[in-house]
């Protein structure tokens, strides 16, 4: 008799015209900008939007599958009726999604796939490292280097997401006819851990090395350090993702190659509206499923120095008065960034 | 009992303390005067160490008044009781064990040049005190903590000697030194009354006690159980105190009659 | 003379005239005012402490105190409870262990292989995660008392290693899950006493403690040793009694009380009675206040070193089979982030001194109940990060002000 | 009789007649052999091991001793060098400080913010960042002298509370950059001595360390207490010269030596100074070894716990300035992860002990050395990460081995 | 010098230890038989502490050989010393501060019935044991931090009744004990040599010296200095051998001609 106990201790929860549904939006971690930056707001917009009567319940997990697991019952107890769970660990979360059908709650998994979920909003993780792994390929391809040597810096060992884009990196670098001379799975997607490799790497690859992949902007921030002190000249192309603000700049600077953007805005659109009809016990329209989970899949996009103003700016994500402070005023106007 | 126009070094009255059921210092009464050695004597467990880390600023008594040359103080910490002019050595000697010798005996009052310390003068002034107190050191750049029991002693006895103290406060100073030692300290403690320094004494050795003592007070249990002058008395008639064969404690149904003086 | 008692008919440990005599129910109650104001009161003013955290949450967030938050909550503190639990006991020699979490994550990954992977039987396969823990232990143990290197360094290496190991075990998956309907799961997650259960259990607490009351005064009496009033072993076992079941009775109006909890409760229990009453108790005590003192009196100090890291590293082996039947899965993260500095965190903040040779069973259970108070408390409250982090830092800053405040007050009192 | 020496002659230390007298350079030679025997040697053991890890590496991968490398390490170790540094102190008195990691985020996030999107100039950017640690630091006192609350408490809520405020403070953005040319990058990444700065350095550095030791033997004499042989007084100058004009003739052949590395060496020996040679460093060890003794010699206990929070968090702030500027950036990750643990790590792995009162400021540079060479070297090997933390586990035991070897010897020698 | 059947229970040659740059003990000799107290006395620093130390196991001499009851021994850690039957009263009590009373007493031989300790037994016997020391203890279930130095010291004593040893050894049993206290550590001695132990007596005080003692060793400086018979002897004797005012120092150049018996 667990649900009983739930309309009670939900107050008003009746789904209906004014809604009043309350949904619970669960993020993985700190420390990457975009999640309290930009999916938290973009949500909660969204979801005013979509429902006014609804009441936002939120929580962070900082990287722990353990406490992810607290906060989804924290919500559940507070009479969540839809979670929004962009998972630290979507293997394991399934425990979750186990523990919101036990309780009538429904789950909408975020960004990062959960087996078992009700409905998908995302981009795909292997398809980002993929898109890396491209971009650089197509990089130094164009620059008419054929071969040479790669470094690639990964995410956390312990992040299981790191996995994905450094499978997704892997399957395109590996045959592309470039050498991986030296792999690091940076702890903590460290940005100082990535620069001390690379500084240590330096000393055996800089003859021939031709790019770094990078598997976000943090660590790129790091690597491109330790390359410019370590007096590589000209640089050479690094990978990123997330387009976080600096590494934006740095991709006007030309220190950056590319970065991925996913746009967050759609995304947290979608969820907040697909969760919105969970609330009201209706079934979301799909065009896609994944696993049989129906879907809403977005692509992300590579965002170069030539289309920055076609992508993030677009969205509104990033404005150019943030990208074009005084010390990237020049670069942004060779950039044709006004 | 004994009033005279300066006022007494210190004049301690109803001090009273309890740790937690246990009532250890019931209404005490000591005075001390310059140029006097006092001996505070009794059993184990009777409350001198508690009594005298009242007047030492290790805690503070429950009730009761302290009196510094006749001026009411509340002592709260060892350092305001040393600019008081106490000087105190503690029956645990209170030694940092992981500094050498002269780190711990110019702990708190090392002299130095501009900022840095100086060993030189300290190391020297070291050896005198030493020497002065005929302690068998071998090296006072050997941790106290591998010093023998009676060096330990004699490092602490010569600490209370580096400072301009009215008040020297021995709490069993001879317990671990051999022969030669005490002799030295006993003569310290002559020397201190000469020069008109007050002197408590705590000690167990009646022999001691009536080298170099004026007065002693007995404790017995937590209360005053006598006191007699020394010219006056005999080592039997204090053991008597001590042990209780002789009952003159001032039971608490008359609480504070007996202020003398004022 | 007046005031004098008769010292024959006063109990061996009672005839000293110093001791201040109080008598019966009356006198124990005023015993307890002075122990009060002393600052002498054991774990209360973290009980304060927690109270308080309590109270300021169910304002701020009414549905903390609800049945079925607190359900949550009971089941929530567990896992690393009982890591905290491993915790105290190496504390209490004054030596740390900084791997209990690494630990934990090795023996979630190595159950988690064991059963699901390897198709092991679910016991033996649990069994054998502990066992690895034990044998950790047994490796930290050795290793300190043979090279003498400081635990703090040894439990470092030990961080990094088992981390690698927990990741090599795991492979290429990266994450193991437990079927939902396995043991292990229903054990962590959805297993209940039934509703009369809280308080047969309720009852039988009571009925221990009175009877171990009444044995000891009866053994005190017949030694001519002092005994305690009736009135206060009646009291104390139906206060117990009294408070047991009102948890159940509460807990009872959501699913009821967790098994694991009362699991939980009763090894502290065990483990608090392993510390203050058997030989081996003793000696971790001494070894921790005094080891020189301890072995000097012939107490083989390795030997009580060996058998504390292993008990730790078995509670963290333990720990972590609970941590992956929690999460019914184990990942590499599992153990892994704050887990460990919680477990130690939850020890301290318990009571349990860094320093050796003061501390009790009691201090893993009330830590952690302060620790995921505030992270259960907080979850209610939907804070972004940055304000959530700076509140978590307050208010376990908070609940320990009050327990440190009255032990300084008892430092000052003279109890050192 | 035979044996018996003229006590006039000898200086007024040497006159016990069991000291075993050495005379000359040989005899002091042979007093270090016994003292190796004994196992008092300070912390040559540490050395032995960071040889031996370097000797490991150099073999595995031999361009960890390239130039190139080692100038990498020189400025790879020294930030969290510093955050070590004030570790050391915090650990001199018994306690410890959690929250370096996160004070150094925190102050690194100021300088960012302040300095590139406030605009203000470097050095006080720089220098109020370093401020918010040393307020940091008084608040920490503050807290520990009125409530007597624990340290590690205090400090744990210290690393929550900042880590929030960091992300506050870095706001939406969440990564500031640093520009690249800027002074602080510059500083900490690009900034060389000139090729003849190494040898001047070491040149000083020998002439500063004889004068010492004959002014010191100068005024012994003269107050009538032993001397040391001139020759060793020369030779150690020599050595000293000799060895630091190898490092700079090495570092030279790469970039040359780090100017931010001979200023964190600088402030090692200016610190090591101020621990041995002042009042207030006595009174740290003082306090450290035995805090009561500390309060009944008259010193005041609180300024010294003030002090040295104070100390340990500027430090900390300092830190997290040079972090900022070796990442030419500063993000919610900075001071995060091992960064704290790693802090701690170096000072305790360098030879300070957790229980007050017996260590160096040199134990912070040694053990960042250490720890620092173990992640560089498993740099170039191109390890999986599994295996790579537990060799980083297995190789921090190594390098402690050793000393802890030789210091049990002592302790078993008598020295307690 | 003594020579009788059965062999000496202790019996001590060639002891030497070295701590750094100090030669502690050189070459020393100590023979002590059943029912016979042995006064080892020296001034501070003479290396008594020491010398007993190598007996009890809690460190190892460099060089030399220890016998007991005839057979030679390797005592590496005080557990060895206590199942050779050798109870040891250190100097400096060695007792953990955080445990009551009662547990101190009975520290690695408490008293248990099944798994569990037998607390009410062991309270009981610990007040039999300290009222036969007569000791002023108000209650034994304070942690020993809070005992005065007296009461910390009669725990100790009291420690070493417990078990059943074929050796004493008290180092400054009584150095801070009160009069009746000092008198009960005395008598007790005495009953031990009665019981058939042998006893070894570190003091510096000559009184209870030449009270219960058959035989005085004396040290001096980390040498052998003499030795007499009490009932041969007289205290000045025995001063001027401690200070050095008489020298009987075996000195290095004849090594170790004269073991006695075999
Ligand atoms: N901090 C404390 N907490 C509890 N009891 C204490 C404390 N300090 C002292 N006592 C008790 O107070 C009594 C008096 O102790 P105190 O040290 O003053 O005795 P003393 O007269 O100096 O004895 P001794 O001659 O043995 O040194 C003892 O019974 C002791 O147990
Ligand atoms: N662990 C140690 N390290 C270095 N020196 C030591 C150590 N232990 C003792 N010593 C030195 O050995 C000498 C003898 O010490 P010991 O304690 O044996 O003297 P003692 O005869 O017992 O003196 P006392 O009468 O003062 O107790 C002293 O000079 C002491 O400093
Ligand atoms: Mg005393
Ligand atoms: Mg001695």
């Amino acid at each position: 008799g667990c649900g009983g106990n739930q309309s009670t201790s939900g107050g008003g929860s009746s789904p209906g015209a004014g809604g009043g549904a309350k949904i619970a939006l669960l993020l993985p971690e700190t420390k990457t900008t975009r999640y309290e930056t930009f999916d938290k707001p973009y949500f909660e917009e969204a979801l005013k939007g979509e429902c006014s009567g609804c009441t936002l319940i939120y929580n962070n997990a900082n990287q722990d599958a353990a406490k992810q697991q607290q906060q989804a019952e924290s919500a559940m107890t507070q009479g969540a009726k839809v979670l929004v769970l962009d998972a630290v660990d979507g293997k394991s979360a399934v425990t979750i999604v186990n523990e919101a059908k036990a309780k009538g709650v429904k789950v909408l998994a975020y960004d990062r796939f959960v087996a078992g979920a009700d409905y998908y909003v995302s981009f795909d993780n292997q398809k980002v490292g993929q898109l890396q792994g491209t971009t650089l390929v197509d990089i130094l391809k164009k620059s008419g280097k054929t071969s040479g040597d790669l470094v690639m810096v990964n995410g956390s060992p312990t992040d299981a997401n790191a996995a994905d884009f450094k499978k997704g990196a892997h399957s395109v670098l590996d045959s592309s006819g470039f050498t991986i001379k030296a792999e690091y799975d940076t702890p903590d997607w460290s940005p100082d851990k990535a620069q001390s490799f690379m500084e240590s790497q330096l000393s055996s690859v800089k003859p021939n090395l031709v790019g770094v992949y990078a598997a976000n902007d943090g660590t790129a921030g790091g690597v491109i350090t330790a390359l410019k002190s370590g007096g590589v000249n000209p640089m050479v192309p690094v990978t990123g993702q997330d387009a976080e603000l600096t590494g934006i700049q740095r991709i006007v600077a030309g220190d950056q190659a590319m970065t991925v953007y996913k746009a967050i805005k759609p995304e947290a659109s979608d969820a907040a509206k697909n969760a919105v009809l969970l609330a009201n016990g209706k079934a979301p329209a799909s065009a896609t499923t994944k696993d049989s989970v129906p879907a809403t899949l977005l692509t992300p996009v590579v965002v170069t120095k030539t289309n920055i103003k076609d992508t993030v700016v677009k969205d509104g994500f990033e404005t150019i008065p943030q990208i074009c402070t005084p010390q990237y005023a020049d670069a942004c106007k060779a950039a044709g960034l006004q | 009992m004994t009033t005279t126009s300066p006022p007494d070094v210190l004049s301690m009255t109803g001090i009273s303390k309890r740790f937690g059921a246990v009532q250890v210092l019931s209404d005490i009464e000591l005075h001390v005067r310059a140029g006097e050695v006092v001996a505070l004597v009794g059993d184990n467990g009777a409350g001198k160490s508690t009594l005298i880390k009242a007047v030492a600023g290790v805690h503070t008594a429950d009730t009761g008044h302290i009196l510094i040359n006749g001026k009411e103080v509340h002592i709260t910490s060892p350092a305001q009781a040393q600019a008081l002019g106490i000087a105190t050595v503690y029956q645990d000697l209170a030694l940092c064990d992981n500094l050498d010798v002269v780190s711990n005996l110019f702990l708190g009052s090392e002299v130095t040049r501009g900022t840095v310390l100086d060993e030189v003068t300290m190391e020297k002034r070291s050896w005198g005190l030493l020497r002065e107190l005929s302690a068998k050191i071998p090296s006072v750049r050997i941790a106290v903590a591998s010093m023998s029991g009676g060096q330990r002693q004699t490092v602490a006895i010569a600490r209370a000697l580096l400072g301009e103290p009215h008040l020297v406060i021995l709490d069993e100073p001879t317990a671990a030194l051999g022969v030669a030692q005490t002799a030295e300290v006993l003569n310290l403690i002559r020397r201190l009354r000469e020069r008109g320094l007050a002197v408590i004494l705590i000690s167990h050795n009646m022999a001691d006690v009536m080298a170099v003592a004026d007065r002693v007070v007995v404790l017995r249990l937590g209360r005053n159980n006598g006191e007699y002058r020394v010219a006056d008395t005999n080592v039997e008639q204090i053991i008597a105190a001590i042990t209780g064969a002789v009952d003159n404690t001032r039971r608490p149904s008359a609480p504070t009659q007996e202020g003398s003086g004022q | 003379m007046p005031g004098e008692l008769p010292p024959a008919v006063l109990s061996a440990d009672l005839q000293d005239e110093r001791l201040i005599q109080e008598e019966g129910l009356k006198g124990w109650v005023k015993a307890q005012g002075v122990r009060l104001r002393a600052g002498d009161l054991g774990s209360m003013p973290v009980v304060i402490g927690l109270v308080l955290i309590w109270i300021i949450f169910s304002i701020k967030a009414p549905v903390f105190i609800s049945p079925q938050n607190l359900v949550n909550l009971t089941i929530q503190l567990v896992p690393i409870g009982i890591l905290s639990l491993g915790i105290v006991f190496v504390l209490l020699l004054g030596e740390i262990d900084l791997s209990v979490g690494s630990v934990s994550g090795l023996t979630a990954a190595v159950v988690a292989v064991t059963f699901v992977n390897k198709g092991w039987p679910m016991l033996v396969a649990a069994l054998f995660a502990v066992l690895c823990g034990t044998v950790i232990g047994l490796v930290y143990g050795v290793v300190f008392n043979r090279f003498g290197v400081p635990s703090f360094v040894i439990t470092l290496a030990g961080l990094l290693a088992f981390l690698g190991v927990q990741l090599l075990v795991l492979g290429n998956e990266g994450t193991v899950n437990l079927p939902f309907n396995s043991g292990l799961v229903q054990f962590a997650n959805g297993t209940f006493l039934p509703s009369w259960g809280g308080y047969v259990v309720a009852l039988v607490s009571a009925v221990v403690v009175l009877a171990a009351g009444l044995t000891n005064n009866r053994t005190r009496a017949s030694a001519g040793l002092s005994t305690l009033p009736g009135s206060i072993i009646y009291g104390r076992a139906v206060l117990l009694a009294l408070g047991l079941a009102i948890v159940a009775f509460v807990l009872n109006r959501d699913r009821g009380v967790p098994l694991m909890f009362v699991l939980f409760v009763l090894v502290v229990a065990v483990m608090d009675f392993v510390i203050r009453r058997t030989k081996w108790g003793r000696t971790i005590m001494a070894v921790g206040g005094n080891i020189e003192a301890a072995r000097r009196s012939g107490i083989n100090v390795r030997r009580v070193y060996l058998t504390v890291f292993v008990t730790c590293s078995t509670f963290a082996g333990l720990g972590g089979v609970l941590l992956a039947s929690r999460l019914s899965a184990a990942n590499q993260s599992t153990g892994a982030g704050d887990v460990n500095l919680n477990a130690i965190a939850a020890a301290v903040i318990g009571g349990t001194s860094l320093f050796g040779g003061r501390g009790s069973a009691y201090s893993a259970l009330l830590g952690i109940f302060v620790i995921q108070s505030i992270s259960n408390g907080l979850d209610l409250l939907n804070l972004n990060s940055a304000i959530r982090f700076i509140i978590t830092g307050l208010v376990t800053l908070l609940a320990v002000i009050i327990d440190s405040t009255t032990r300084r007050r008892r430092a000052r009192a003279g109890r050192a």
